[in-house]
C-alpha cells in the first residue's frame, strides 16, 4: 500500500531521529556531568571522607577522562547494556522496564483521556464558532489549564479516592499482573497528566475543524445528502487532525518527564520519578539511560506519528 | 557509629544529617513508663493504639505507606534511615535490640558482655539459627559481617573505635576496641548490629544482593520506589512469629499522599513526620495512632539551623546569639509543629534522663537586635546571610517566617534552595551559611559523637563530618567521658555539658523535636508492640521505625 | 512578419537557448521544461500557450531566474543571466518585471497599496521617500487606478481585476525593458479580463515593453501577442506569427486547442474534435513525439523518433512528423 | 485601518480590561495601598477574606491580595517575558527557515527535536543549579525552553507564504532575502505567531507554577502565583484553607481566558481572510 | 427529534412541468457591515430534461443563487425568502431532515474546483458509495458495482482501480468527472453546476461540458449552469438568464440571447470576449468600474454607474424586468439598439463619462 517513495522517506525520518537520539545522549551525559557534586556524596552520606569519596569514584570508574567515560557507555549501550545504579546496583535496563511500562501507560491513557475530552468538546464547538457552546468550552478548557497538575492531583484525590474511595491514592498496579487494578491505579494521574492537554488539543482541532468546515468538500457532502454526524466523523475530523497529531507527537517528550508532577504525588515509580530521583543523587548512568528512553520514545512516538499522518494524509505519500 | 543518612526524598529532607538507629536510653538507668510514653487518642486512654492484649490471629497481609525509599538492601554499602532499618526489622535481625526501659537487650546474640575495662567485648550467639537460603548462623558468618562492615568506606568509619573481630568457639566472636566502649551493644541495634548470609557479603559486581537474613519475613520483591514485599518465614527462630503471611511497604515521598493512601484504603499503616498527619487522625475514631511527641528515650531528632562557624559572618559567637535570639519559638512550634510540642532548649527532652534546662537563649527580639547593631562595625555594615533549605514545602514555610524573624533583628537574609545532593556537599565542605538540618536521633547520645566531636573537624572546603565545625574541646573531652565510663551518672553529667557547651557555642539553633507518628486503620493489630526474646517488652515506635514482627490482622 | 501597429525590430531583446528545469520533489525529479528556445524581439510580444501542466509558467519564471534553470541559456540584453552572480542578478532583474496568475497571491495582504507599488523604489532607494509615494501615485494612476482613494488601502479591499492593475502599476514602476505576464486574465471575469488586456496593450505603446505572455486561453494569447509559441509538456511544438497560428495550424495539438475553444456565439458550432485524455506525468513523458498519445494522426513513427522544431515556412516553426500541411497535401 | 465594519464587542474590552487591571497592579504594586506582602502576621494565620485583608490570609498570615498582585509580576515577566524571548529567537529562526528551507532548515529543524526530545527537567535543574534562580535567568531559561515550539509554528506558517507570488514578485523585484523575510512574510506570519504565543504565556505562566514545585521557581519568599498555589496546595493547605490556592489560581484563570479571547477577537479582526464575504 | 416523514417524488417522466419554480428568492447575509444582498428576488422557471445557464460575474449572486436554490446555506446568518418549488415541493419550507432526502438523490450539485470539493482524504471510492449506501440503501457491493458503472459512465478509464485512487492522484479533468459521477449517483432529476469547468484547461473544459450534456440527456435531468462564461452556456443550454447584483436582468432562449440581446449589460459579456476570429491586438470592448457593492446597490439601475447608455432614469428608478417576446425578458430602460440607448450614448460620451469613452474607443456604437 505505501509505494518506495514513502518508504524512502520513512527511512530518512529514521536516520534523522537516530541521530536526534544519539545528540540527546551526548548532551545528557555532558549535563548530568556538569552538575555539582557526585554520585559519591550520596553513596557514603556524611561519612564522606577523601578517601572514601576517591574510593568510591575508582569503583564507578568516575575517575577516567570524561569522553573516555562517554565511549565506554556508548559502547557498553550498543551491545544493549546500560549498566547499572551507582545506589541500587540495579541494572538501568532493569529499572527502565519497570519504570517505562507505567509512563507508557499513564501517557496513553492520559492522551486518550485528553482527546475524549476536546474532541467531541471541539466537533460540537466548531459546528457554530463564537456561539455559547464554544465559548463554554473554551472557558472550560482553559480552566483546565489553569490547575496546574499538582493541585488536580490533589484534588481529585481527595474526592476520588479519599471520599468515595473510587480509585487508589497511590500506588501501582502492573497491567500484566491485574488489569482492573491497574486501570483503577491509572486513571487519577493520567487525568491530572492529560487535563493541561486538553486546552491546547482543543484550540487545535476547533480552529482546524472550522476551517475544514468551510472547506467545498464539506458543503458537497451535505449537497450529497449524508447526515450531519456522518459528515463530521467521516469528512471533517480527519483532515482536520493532522495538526492535533503532530503536536501530540511533540507533546511526549514534555508529558513524559513531565509526569514527575504526578508520578511523584500519585507515588508512581515512573521515568519522571525516577529522572528526578536519579538526578539528585548523581546517579549518572541511571540519568543518562532514562534521558535515552525519553528521547527514544520521543523519537519512536514521532516517527509513529509521521507514519501516521501518512496514513491519515494520502498526499503526504506523493508531496 | 551505626548511622545512616537519609536518602533523597523530597518532602522528608530537613536532614541532610545522620540518622542513628532506634531510639533507647542507657541500660538500666530509668525505666520510663513505655506505655504512657505514647501518647493516645482523647477518650480511648484504656486501649493503647498500636498495642494489644488480645490473642493475635495468624494469616493476612498488611500494606505499609513508609516515607522514603532505600538504595539496597545492603548493611555495608547502603545508607538506611527509618524505612532501611524497618526493611532490615522485617528480613534481617539485629545482634541487640532496645528494651522498653530503654536498655540494649541481646536479639540475636544470647549474650553481650564486656571485659573489665570495656574495651573487649565477647558476643555470643544464638545456636540453631538459621539464614533464609538455609545457612546456619555460626561465629564465622559474624566475624565475615564485621570484616566486611569494616571494609566498607560507608560503615567503616562508623565502627572506627572497634579494631577487630575474632572468633572464639562455635557460636562465640570477641571484639577488641580502641578505647574503652561502654555503649557498644547499643551500636549492635543499628544497621552494624544487622548479620546477613554470607552469600550475601562479597556479591558479583554489578548485582544488587537480595537481602538473605534470619529475619521474621522472606524477601519477596522489591521495585525501587514502588513497593518491597516480604513473606513470613516459616523457620523464624522465634518461635510462633511473625503472625502476618506477607507485608508489602510503599515508599509514599508525599506527606500528603501519604495520609491520604491511607484514608482512602490504599494502605493500612502508615508514618509520618508532618503534624498535620497526627493533627487529621487524632481525632478520628477510624484510624488507631501512635506518636513520639511525649518519647524520650535516648535522643530524639531535632529539626534545628545548622549555622556554619568556620565563614563569616556564623563565625562570630555574637551573630550566632543574635540570630539565636531572634527566632520567637513559640511561632514556630505553633506554625510548624501544628503546635503539638514544646520549643526545644537542648538536645533532649525533658523526662529524659539526660535532660537538664540549659542556658540556651529565649526569643528576644530587642537582645538581638542589640547584638545586631553592635555586630555591625565588626561586618563592615549589615550583616547578610543565606539561609538554605531542600525545596521542601514545610521546610520553605519554616524557612520564610525565620527568614522574616531574623530580617526583623537587622539581618539581610536570602533564601536559596538546593537540590539533595549538592545540599549535603555544601554542608560537608561548610559551603553555607545557615541550613535547615534534622538529625541525632539515637539510642544513645555516644551514637552522635562524630557529629560533634573535634577530630572531625575539617577546614572549609575540606570534609567534615562536623558540619557545624563546631571546634569546642570542652564537648571533645566530655564525649570521650560518655563513652569511657560505665557509670550512668557520670555518662549523664558528660552528655549535659555537652548539651550545655552547645547552647553556648550555638552551632545549632534549635526548633522543635521531630514528631513521628504511626497511623493505621482499625484492623491493624499492635504495630507498636515488640517484644524480646525473653518475653520482656521491647521500645515501642520510634525515631519511624517499625518492627513487623508483632502485627497482626484482626479478623 | 509582424502586425503594423508592433513596433518590434529584429534584435532580440530576450535570448532562451535549451532551456531545462526540473523540479525537485521528495522522491523524484520532474522536469518542468526540457530544452525549450525562443527569442523575443525588443517591442515584440511572444505568447506561450498550452495546458497546465505544460510548463510555461516554469518557462516564465527561469526566464526571470525567479526559477533558476537546471541547464541552458537566457540572454537578456545581451547578458547572459544563469552565470551571473546573485548581486549582478539583481541588478539585472529590476529590468524585467513579472505579473502573476493570481492577482490576489501577488500581493502582500497586509500591506497598503502605495507601498505596494512603491517598494521597488524602496528596495532600490530610488529618491526620496516623498518622491517615491508621488511616483507610485502616478503609476497607480497610469493603470487606471485612484491613488488618493485607493492608495492607502489594502489589497483585499480591491477586486481581482484591481488588484492585477496594482501588479502591473508595481511591475512597471522600475521601467523595465521586458514585462513576463504569467496568465494575467485567467482567474479574472470576462469583463475584468478585457479591461487588463486593453490596459496591457495601452501601456505596451506607452513604455515601450516587450513582453512574454503566458495563457492557457488561446483566444487571449492572440489577442495579446504577435507570435504565439504553443508548449506540450515541457517542449515548445509550434511557434508562429498568431494570425498565420490561427488560421493553420501545423501541429495537431495547436489544432486541438484551437477546436476547443467554446465561442460564444451559438450559431458558430465549430468542427474538429476536442482532445480527449490528459496530459502525460512530465515525470514520465512518452517516448518520441510527446502529444503520440493523444494525437488523432499518430504514426508508428511518432512513436520512436522525436519530431525536432524545424521551420517549414518563414517564421513557422513546427515539431511534428506529420503537419496538418504535409497531411492534406 | 483594518476592516472599519467589525467590531470588537464589549466582552473584549472586558477582558482588555482585566488584563490592564493586572498589569497595572503589577506595575505599581509598590504603590498600591497594599500591605507588605512578606509581612507575616502570626495572630491572623489562614484568615479568611475581611475587610482587614479582602483575599484572606496565608498560613504565614500574609496578605494574599497583596502577595497576588506582587506575585503577578514575576508570572507576567517569566509569561511575555520568555514568550518574547521563545517568539525573537525561535520566531525569527522560524522565518528563515521556512522562507530559505534547505540544509538549514533541516539542520533548525533537527535541532529543535533536539531539544524538545530532550528531558526537560534535566536540563532546568542543572540550568538552576549553575545560574541561580532569580527573575531574568528564570524567564530566559523558559525563553529558551520555548524556542522549539515558536520555531516550529512560525516555520510552518512562513513556509504557506514563502511561495505565495508577492514573495515571488518582491524577489523579482531584486528584494534581498532579508528585505523580503521582514518586509513581506513577517507581518503575515505575526497574527499566527501572536495568537500562539498567547497560549505559550498562558501554559509558562503553569509551567512557573510546576518549577516552584520543584524549588525551582524564584527565590522565596517573592511570591508568583504558581508559588502560591503550590503553598497553597501543599502542607495540607488545600483543606485547612483552600483560599490561598483558589485566588492565584482563579487569576491566572480569568488572565488566561482574557488573553485568548483579546488574542481571538484581535486576530479575527486583522485577519485579512475573514473581511465580508 | 422528528422524523420527517419520507418525501414522495414522481418519477421524473410523470413530473409536470416546471420541475423547478423559483419564485421571488432572496438571500440576504447578516454581516457586522450590514446586510448583504447576494441574492434580491429571482423569479425562473426550469422545466425537465432542459438546461438553464445562469452567466454573471462573479459577485453577482450566482454561486449564492444556486446554493439558496438547494438550501445549502445553513448559517444563522442568512435570511432567505421567496419560494422554490422543486417537483411541487417547496425547498423553503424543509427542515434539514426533509432536505436531505432531497439532495443527492432528487437535486445534486457540482462544484467548481473539484480539488476542494472533493475530500482529499477520503477515497474516491468511498465518496461515491457513500450517498449510495446511505441515500439509496445500497449494500456494499451493489455501491461498489454501480460506482464503477457511473466511473466507466464518466469516461474514466480502469475504474475499479480509480475506486481506490485518493483526489489528487488524479488530473483536474478526472476529478471533475469524478465529481460529476458523484452527483449524478442517485439519479437526481435537476443538477445545479456551479462553474464546473472554471478551473479546467480548455481541453478538457470542452470534454466535460460534452460529457455533462450528454449524460443530461441519457438521463433526462435538467441542469442549471452556474458561470461567468458566455462561451460555455452558448452552445449547450436552452436558456440564458444573466445576472447582475443579486438579480436577473435578462432571460431569454439562448439563441434570442446572443440574437436579440437587449441588456447593455448582456452585450458587454458578449463583446468583451477576445474572439478568434479578431485579428491580434483588437481592442476589446471592456466594461469599465466594476459591480456594485451588494451591501449598498445604486437606487437605480444596479448597472447604470457602469452603463454607456444609461441616462438620468436609470440612476434613479430601477428598471423592472419586461418581456421582449415570449420567454424573453430584460430590465433596462433604454434597450440596446433602440434610439434611447443611442441617445444616452452620445450624450455619455459627450460627457466624457468612462464607460462610453471605452466603448467608443473600441468602435462600438449602438
Amino acid at each position: 500500500m505505501l509505494g518506495e517513495p514513502v518508504l524512502k522517506y520513512l527511512i530518512t525520518r529514521l536516520v534523522q531521529l537516530v541521530a536526534v537520539v544519539f545528540v540527546i545522549s551526548v548532551l545528557a551525559f555532558l549535563l548530568v556531568h556538569l552538575l555539582p557534586g557526585d554520585p559519591s556524596v550520596t553513596i557514603l552520606g556524611p561519612f564522606d571522607t577523601a578517601a572514601a569519596r576517591a574510593e568510591v569514584l575508582r569503583q564507578l570508574g568516575l575517575d577516567k577522562p570524561l569522553p573516555l567515560q562517554y565511549l565506554t557507555w556508548l559502547g557498553n549501550v550498543l551491545h544493549g547494556n546500560l549498566g547499572e545504579s551507582f545506589l541500587t546496583k540495579e541494572s538501568v535496563s532493569h529499572a527502565i522496564a519497570q519504570a517505562f511500562p507505567i509512563d507508557l501507560e499513564l501517557v496513553v491513557l492520559s492522551q486518550i483521556i485528553a482527546f475524549a475530552v476536546a474532541i467531541p468538546l471541539a466537533m460540537v464547538a466548531a459546528r457554530r464558532p463564537n456561539k455559547a457552546f464554544d465559548r463554554l468550552s473554551s472557558t472550560f478548557t482553559f480552566g483546565l489549564l489553569s490547575v496546574p497538575a499538582f493541585i488536580l492531583a490533589v484534588l481529585l484525590v481527595l474526592v476520588f479516592a479519599v471520599s468515595i474511595h473510587a480509585f487508589p491514592a497511590t500506588g501501582w498496579t502492573n497491567l500484566t499482573s491485574n488489569l482492573g487494578q491497574n486501570l483503577r491505579s491509572a486513571i487519577l494521574p493520567s487525568i491530572a497528566l492529560g487535563a493541561g492537554s486538553v486546552a491546547v488539543y482543543f484550540r487545535l482541532l476547533r480552529s482546524d475543524l472550522i476551517s475544514t468546515l468551510q472547506e467545498d468538500y464539506i458543503t458537497m457532502a451535505r449537497a450529497k445528502g449524508l447526515p450531519t454526524r456522518y459528515i463530521l466523523f467521516r469528512h471533517a475530523l480527519r483532515p482536520s487532525s493532522f495538526s492535533l497529531l503532530a503536536s501530540a507527537g511533540i507533546n511526549i517528550g514534555s508529558l513524559l518527564t513531565g509526569a514527575f508532577v504526578v508520578e511523584y504525588l500519585f507515588q508512581l515509580p515512573g521515568i519522571g520519578y525516577q529522572i528526578v530521583e536519579s538526578i539528585s543523587s548523581r546517579d549518572y548512568l541511571m540519568v543518562q539511560g532514562m534521558a535515552l528512553v525519553v528521547a527514544v520514545a520521543f523519537v519512536v512516538v514521532n516517527f509513529a506519528v509521521d507514519f501516521l499522518l501518512v496514513l491519515l494524509d494520502p498526499r503526504i505519500r506523493r508531496a | 557509629m551505626p548511622a545512616s543518612q537519609e536518602r533523597f526524598d523530597r518532602r522528608r529532607f530537613l536532614s541532610g544529617g545522620a540518622r542513628t538507629v532506634a531510639a533507647a536510653a542507657l541500660g538500666g538507668v530509668g525505666a520510663p513508663l513505655l506505655l504512657s510514653d505514647c501518647s493516645s487518642a482523647p477518650g480511648r486512654a484504656v486501649a493503647t493504639p498500636g498495642v494489644s492484649r488480645a490473642a493475635p490471629r495468624r494469616g493476612g497481609s498488611v500494606k505499609i505507606g513508609m516515607n522514603s525509599e532505600i538504595d539496597g538492601f545492603s548493611p555495608f554499602s547502603d545508607n538506611w534511615d527509618n524505612t532501611g532499618l524497618t526493611y532490615a526489622n522485617t528480613v534481617y535481625d539485629t545482634l541487640t535490640a532496645i528494651a522498653a526501659d530503654g536498655s540494649a537487650q541481646p536479639y540475636l546474640a544470647e549474650s553481650v558482655t564486656p571485659n573489665g575495662d570495656y574495651s573487649v567485648w565477647t558476643i555470643t550467639l544464638r545456636p540453631d539459627v538459621f539464614f533464609h537460603d538455609g545457612t546456619p548462623l555460626d561465629a564465622g558468618v559474624l566475624v565475615a559481617n564485621f570484616e566486611a562492615f569494616k571494609a566498607s568506606p560507608l560503615t567503616g568509619q562508623a565502627l572506627a573505635p572497634v579494631l577487630s573481630a575474632r572468633r572464639t568457639g562455635h557460636l562465640v566472636v570477641e571484639m577488641v576496641c580502641s578505647q574503652p566502649l561502654v555503649p557498644f551493644p547499643y551500636y549492635l541495634s543499628t544497621q552494624v548490629g544487622v548479620v546477613v548470609a554470607p552469600s550475601m557479603i562479597d556479591p558479583p559486581a554489578g548485582t544488587s544482593p537480595k537481602p538473605v537474613g534470619t529475619g521474621p519475613f522472606v524477601y519477596e520483591d522489591w521495585v525501587p520506589n514502588s513497593h518491597f514485599s516480604a513473606t513470613r518465614n516459616p523457620r523464624y527462630w522465634r518461635p510462633g512469629l511473625p503472625y502476618l503471611d506477607s507485608v508489602t511497604y510503599f515508599p509514599i515521598a508525599d506527606d500528603g499522599a501519604r495520609l491520604e493512601s491511607l484514608q482512602s484504603g490504599s494502605v493500612d499503616l502508615m508514618i509520618s513526620t508532618n503534624p498535620s498527619a497526627v493533627t487529621t487522625l487524632r481525632s478520628n475514631p477510624a484510624y488507631q495512632l501512635v506518636d513520639t511527641i511525649h518519647h524520650h528515650l535516648g535522643e530524639p531528632d531535632m529539626d534545628f539551623i545548622m549555622l556554619n562557624t568556620a565563614v563569616a559572618p556564623t563565625d562570630d559567637p555574637e551573630v550566632r546569639l543574635a540570630l539565636a535570639k531572634a527566632i520567637d519559638y513559640e511561632a514556630i512550634v505553633e506554625l510548624f509543629g501544628g503546635g503539638l510540642t514544646q520549643p526545644s532548649s537542648g538536645l533532649f527532652p525533658p523526662g529524659s534522663i539526660y535532660y537538664a534546662p540549659s542556658s540556651y537563649p529565649t526569643y528576644d527580639l530587642a537582645g538581638a537586635r542589640a547584638l545586631v547593631d553592635k555586630a555591625r562595625s565588626r561586618h563592615g555594615g549589615a550583616i547578610s546571610l543565606d539561609l538554605g533549605t531542600i525545596p521542601d514545602p514545610r521546610d520553605v514555610q519554616a524557612t520564610q517566617a525565620i527568614q522574616s524573624m531574623w530580617e526583623k533583628a537587622g539581618f539581610s537574609v536570602t533564601l536559596s534552595q538546593t537540590d539533595q545532593a549538592t545540599f549535603i556537599e555544601n554542608a560537608l565542605e561548610g559551603k553555607f551559611h545557615a541550613y535547615t538540618w534534622e538529625q541525632f536521633s539515637a539510642p544513645d547520645p555516644d551514637l552522635n559523637y562524630p557529629w560533634w566531636s573535634t577530630t572531625t573537624v575539617g577546614p572549609v572546603g575540606g570534609i567534615s563530618l562536623n558540619f557545624a565545625r563546631n571546634y569546642d574541646p570542652e564537648i571533645q573531652a566530655a564525649l570521650e567521658e560518655g563513652r569511657e565510663h560505665a557509670n550512668p551518672a557520670t555518662r549523664i553529667a558528660a552528655y549535659r555539658r555537652v548539651n550545655e557547651r552547645l547552647a553556648l557555642d550555638l552551632p545549632y539553633l534549635w526548633l522543635a523535636r521531630t514528631i513521628w507518628s504511626a497511623g493505621a486503620n482499625d484492623s491493624v493489630m499492635n504495630f507498636s508492640n515488640p517484644t524480646l526474646p525473653s518475653g520482656q517488652p521491647a521500645e515501642g515506635f520510634s525515631g519511624g521505625v517499625l518492627d513487623p514482627t508483632p502485627i497482626w490482622l484482626r479478623a | 512578419m509582424s502586425p503594423p501597429d508592433s513596433p518590434a525590430s529584429d534584435e532580440a531583446l530576450l535570448e532562451v537557448k535549451d532551456l531545462v528545469v526540473d523540479y525537485r520533489t521528495r522522491h523524484e525529479i520532474i522536469r518542468a521544461v526540457s530544452g525549450v528556445s525562443f527569442s523575443i524581439s525588443r517591442g515584440e510580444t511572444l505568447g506561450l500557450v498550452g495546458e497546465s501542466g505544460c510548463g510555461k509558467s516554469t518557462t516564465g519564471r527561469s526566464v526571470t531566474l525567479v526559477q533558476r534553470p537546471t541547464s541552458g541559456s537566457v540572454v537578456f540584453a545581451g547578458t547572459e543571466l544563469t552565470t551571473l552572480a546573485p548581486s549582478r542578478l539583481r541588478q539585472e532583474r529590476t529590468k524585467m518585471q513579472m505579473v502573476f496568475q493570481d492577482p490576489i497571491s501577488s500581493l502582500n495582504p497586509r500591506r497598503r497599496i502605495l507601498d505596494i507599488v512603491a517598494e521597488p523604489l524602496n528596495i532600490w532607494q530610488i529618491g526620496s521617500p516623498e518622491d517615491r509615494l508621488e511616483k507610485a501615485a502616478q503609476m497607480l494612476e497610469a493603470v487606471g487606478m485612484d491613488p488618493g482613494e485607493s492608495g492607502h488601502r489594502r489589497p483585499q479591499e480591491f477586486s481581482g481585476g484591481q488588484c492585477q492593475r496594482i501588479s502591473i502599476a508595481r511591475a512597471l514602476i522600475l521601467r523595465p525593458l521586458l514585462l513576463v505576464c504569467d496568465e494575467p486574465v485567467s482567474a479574472l471575469d470576462v469583463s475584468v479580463q478585457a479591461q487588463i488586456l486593453n490596459l496591457l496593450h495601452d501601456l505596451k505603446h506607452e513604455y515601450s515593453l516587450t513582453m512574454l505572455f503566458i495563457a492557457h486561453d488561446l483566444a487571449v494569447v492572440k489577442n495579446a501577442s504577435d507570435r504565439v509559441a504553443v508548449m506540450y509538456l515541457g517542449r515548445i511544438c509550434e511557434v508562429a506569427p498568431s494570425e498565420l497560428l490561427y488560421e493553420e495550424p501545423q501541429h495537431p495539438y495547436s489544432a486541438a486547442l484551437l477546436a476547443s475553444i467554446p465561442d460564444p456565439d451559438p450559431r458558430s458550432l465549430r468542427d474538429g474534435a476536442p482532445l480527449t485524455g490528459d496530459l502525460p506525468s512530465p515525470a514520465d513523458p512518452p517516448s518520441g513525439c510527446r502529444f503520440r498519445t493523444r494525437c488523432p494522426h499518430a504514426q508508428p513513427l511518432c512513436e520512436q523518433v522525436e519530431p525536432p522544431l524545424e521551420e517549414i515556412a518563414p517564421g513557422h516553426l513546427v515539431a511534428c512528423h506529420f503537419p496538418e500541411a504535409t497531411r492534406h497535401a | 485601518m483594518p476592516d472599519s465594519q467589525k467590531r470588537l464587542g464589549p466582552l473584549f474590552w472586558i477582558c482588555l480590561g482585566f488584563i490592564g487591571l493586572v498589569v497595572f497592579g503589577a506595575i505599581f504594586a509598590n504603590v498600591l495601598p497594599l500591605p507588605n506582602p512578606d509581612a507575616q502576621n502570626y495572630a491572623a494565620v489562614n484568615a479568611g477574606p475581611s475587610l482587614h485583608h479582602l483575599l484572606g490570609t496565608d498560613d504565614l498570615g500574609r496578605d494574599l491580595l497583596s502577595r497576588i498582585v506582587f506575585g503577578s509580576r514575576v508570572s507576567l515577566v517569566v509569561g511575555f517575558g520568555g514568550i518574547a524571548i521563545g517568539l525573537a529567537i525561535g520566531g525569527t529562526l522560524g522565518l528563515v527557515a521556512g522562507y530559505r528551507s534547505g540544509a538549514l532548515d533541516t539542520v533548525l529543524n533537527a535541532g529543535s527535536f533536539v531539544i524538545l526530545a530532550f528531558p526537560p527537567l534535566l536540563a532546568i535543574i542543572v540550568i538552576v543549579a549553575f545560574w541561580g534562580r532569580s527573575l531574568p535567568k528564570l524567564t530566559l531559561i523558559i525563553g529558551i525552553a520555548s524556542i522549539p515550539s515558536m520555531f516550529r509554528v512560525i516555520r510552518a506558517t512562513t513556509m504557506s507564504y514563502a511561495n505565495r507570488d508577492f514573495v515571488v514578485a518582491a524577489r523579482a523585484l531584486g528584494a534581498s532575502n532579508r528585505r523580503i523575510i521582514f518586509r513581506e512574510l513577517l507581518p503575515n506570519v505575526a497574527p499566527a505567531a501572536i495568537s500562539f504565543a498567547l497560549i505559550g504565556v498562558a501554559i509558562i505562566v503553569v509551567l512557573e507554577g510546576s518549577l516552584a514545585f520543584l524549588g525551582l521557581s524564584v527565590a522565596l519568599p517573592t511570591p508568583s502565583w504558581g508559588n502560591i498555589i503550590y503553598e497553597g496546595a501543599s502542607n495540607n493547605n488545600l483543606q485547612t484553607n483552600p483560599f490561598i490556592a483558589l485566588w492565584p489560581a482563579l487569576a491566572m484563570f480569568l488572565l488566561l481566558t482574557s488573553l485568548n479571547l483579546v488574542g481571538d477577537r484581535l486576530r479575527s479582526y486583522f485577519d485579512v481572510r475573514e473581511g465580508g464575504l | 427529534m422528528r422524523r420527517a416523514d419520507p418525501l414522495r417524488f414522481a418519477p421524473v417522466e410523470d413530473m409536470a412541468d416546471p420541475l423547478l419554480s423559483v419564485e421571488d428568492l432572496r438571500t440576504h447575509f447578516r454581516t457586522p457591515a450590514g446586510v448583504l444582498r447576494a441574492v434580491d428576488g429571482v423569479s425562473f422557471s426550469l422545466d425537465r430534461g432542459k438546461t438553464l445557464g445562469i452567466v454573471g460575474e462573479s459577485g453577482s449572486g450566482k454561486t449564492v443563487l444556486s446554493r439558496s436554490v438547494m438550501g445549502l446555506l445553513s448559517q444563522s446568518s442568512v435570511d432567505r425568502s421567496g419560494r422554490v418549488l422543486f417537483a411541487g415541493h417547496d425547498l423553503t419550507a424543509m427542515g434539514p431532515r426533509e432536505l436531505r432526502q432531497v439532495w443527492g438523490t432528487q437535486v445534486s450539485m457540482i462544484f467548481q474546483d473539484p480539488m476542494t470539493a472533493l475530500n482529499p482524504v477520503v477515497r474516491i471510492g468511498r465518496q461515491i458509495t457513500e450517498s449510495l449506501r446511505i441515500r439509496a440503501g445500497l449494500d456494499r457491493a451493489a455501491a461498489r458495482q454501480t460506482a464503477v458503472a457511473l466511473l466507466a459512465s464518466v469516461g474514466i478509464p480502469s475504474p475499479e482501480r480509480r475506486l481506490r485512487s485518493y483526489p489528487h492522484e488524479l488530473s483536474g479533468g478526472m476529478r471533475q468527472r469524478v465529481m460529476i459521477a458523484i452527483a449524478l449517483s442517485c439519479g437526481p432529476k435537476l443538477v445545479l453546476a456551479d462553474e464546473p469547468t472554471t478551473g479546467l484547461d480548455v481541453t478538457i473544459q470542452a470534454q466535460i461540458l460534452d460529457l455533462l450534456s450528454s449524460e443530461q440527456r441519457e438521463r433526462s435531468m435538467a441542469m442549471v449552469l452556474v458561470t461567468h462564461d458566455l462561451g460555455v452556456v452558448a452552445g449547450r443550454t436552452d436558456h440564458i438568464a444573466v445576472m447582475y447584483a443579486g438579480r436577473i436582468v435578462e432571460s431569454a432562449p439562448t439563441a434570442v440571447v446572443f440574437r436579440d440581446t437587449k441588456m447593455p449589460y448582456t452585450e458587454a459579456l458578449i463583446r468583451s470576449i477576445p474572439k478568434l476570429a479578431a485579428p491580434s491586438h483588437t481592442r476589446l470592448l471592456a466594461i469599465e468600474g466594476r459591480p456594485p457593492s451588494l451591501l449598498d446597490p445604486p437606487e437605480g439601475c444596479a448597472f447604470a454607474p457602469r452603463c454607456p447608455y444609461a441616462d438620468d432614469r436609470c440612476h434613479r428608478e430601477a428598471p423592472p424586468l419586461r418581456e421582449a417576446s415570449p420567454g424573453h425578458l430584460y430590465a433596462c430602460w433604454n434597450p440596446v439598439g433602440t434610439p434611447a440607448a443611442a441617445r444616452a450614448f452620445e450624450a455619455n460620451r459627450q460627457a466624457g463619462l468612462p464607460a462610453a469613452v471605452a466603448y467608443a474607443r473600441s468602435g462600438v456604437a449602438p
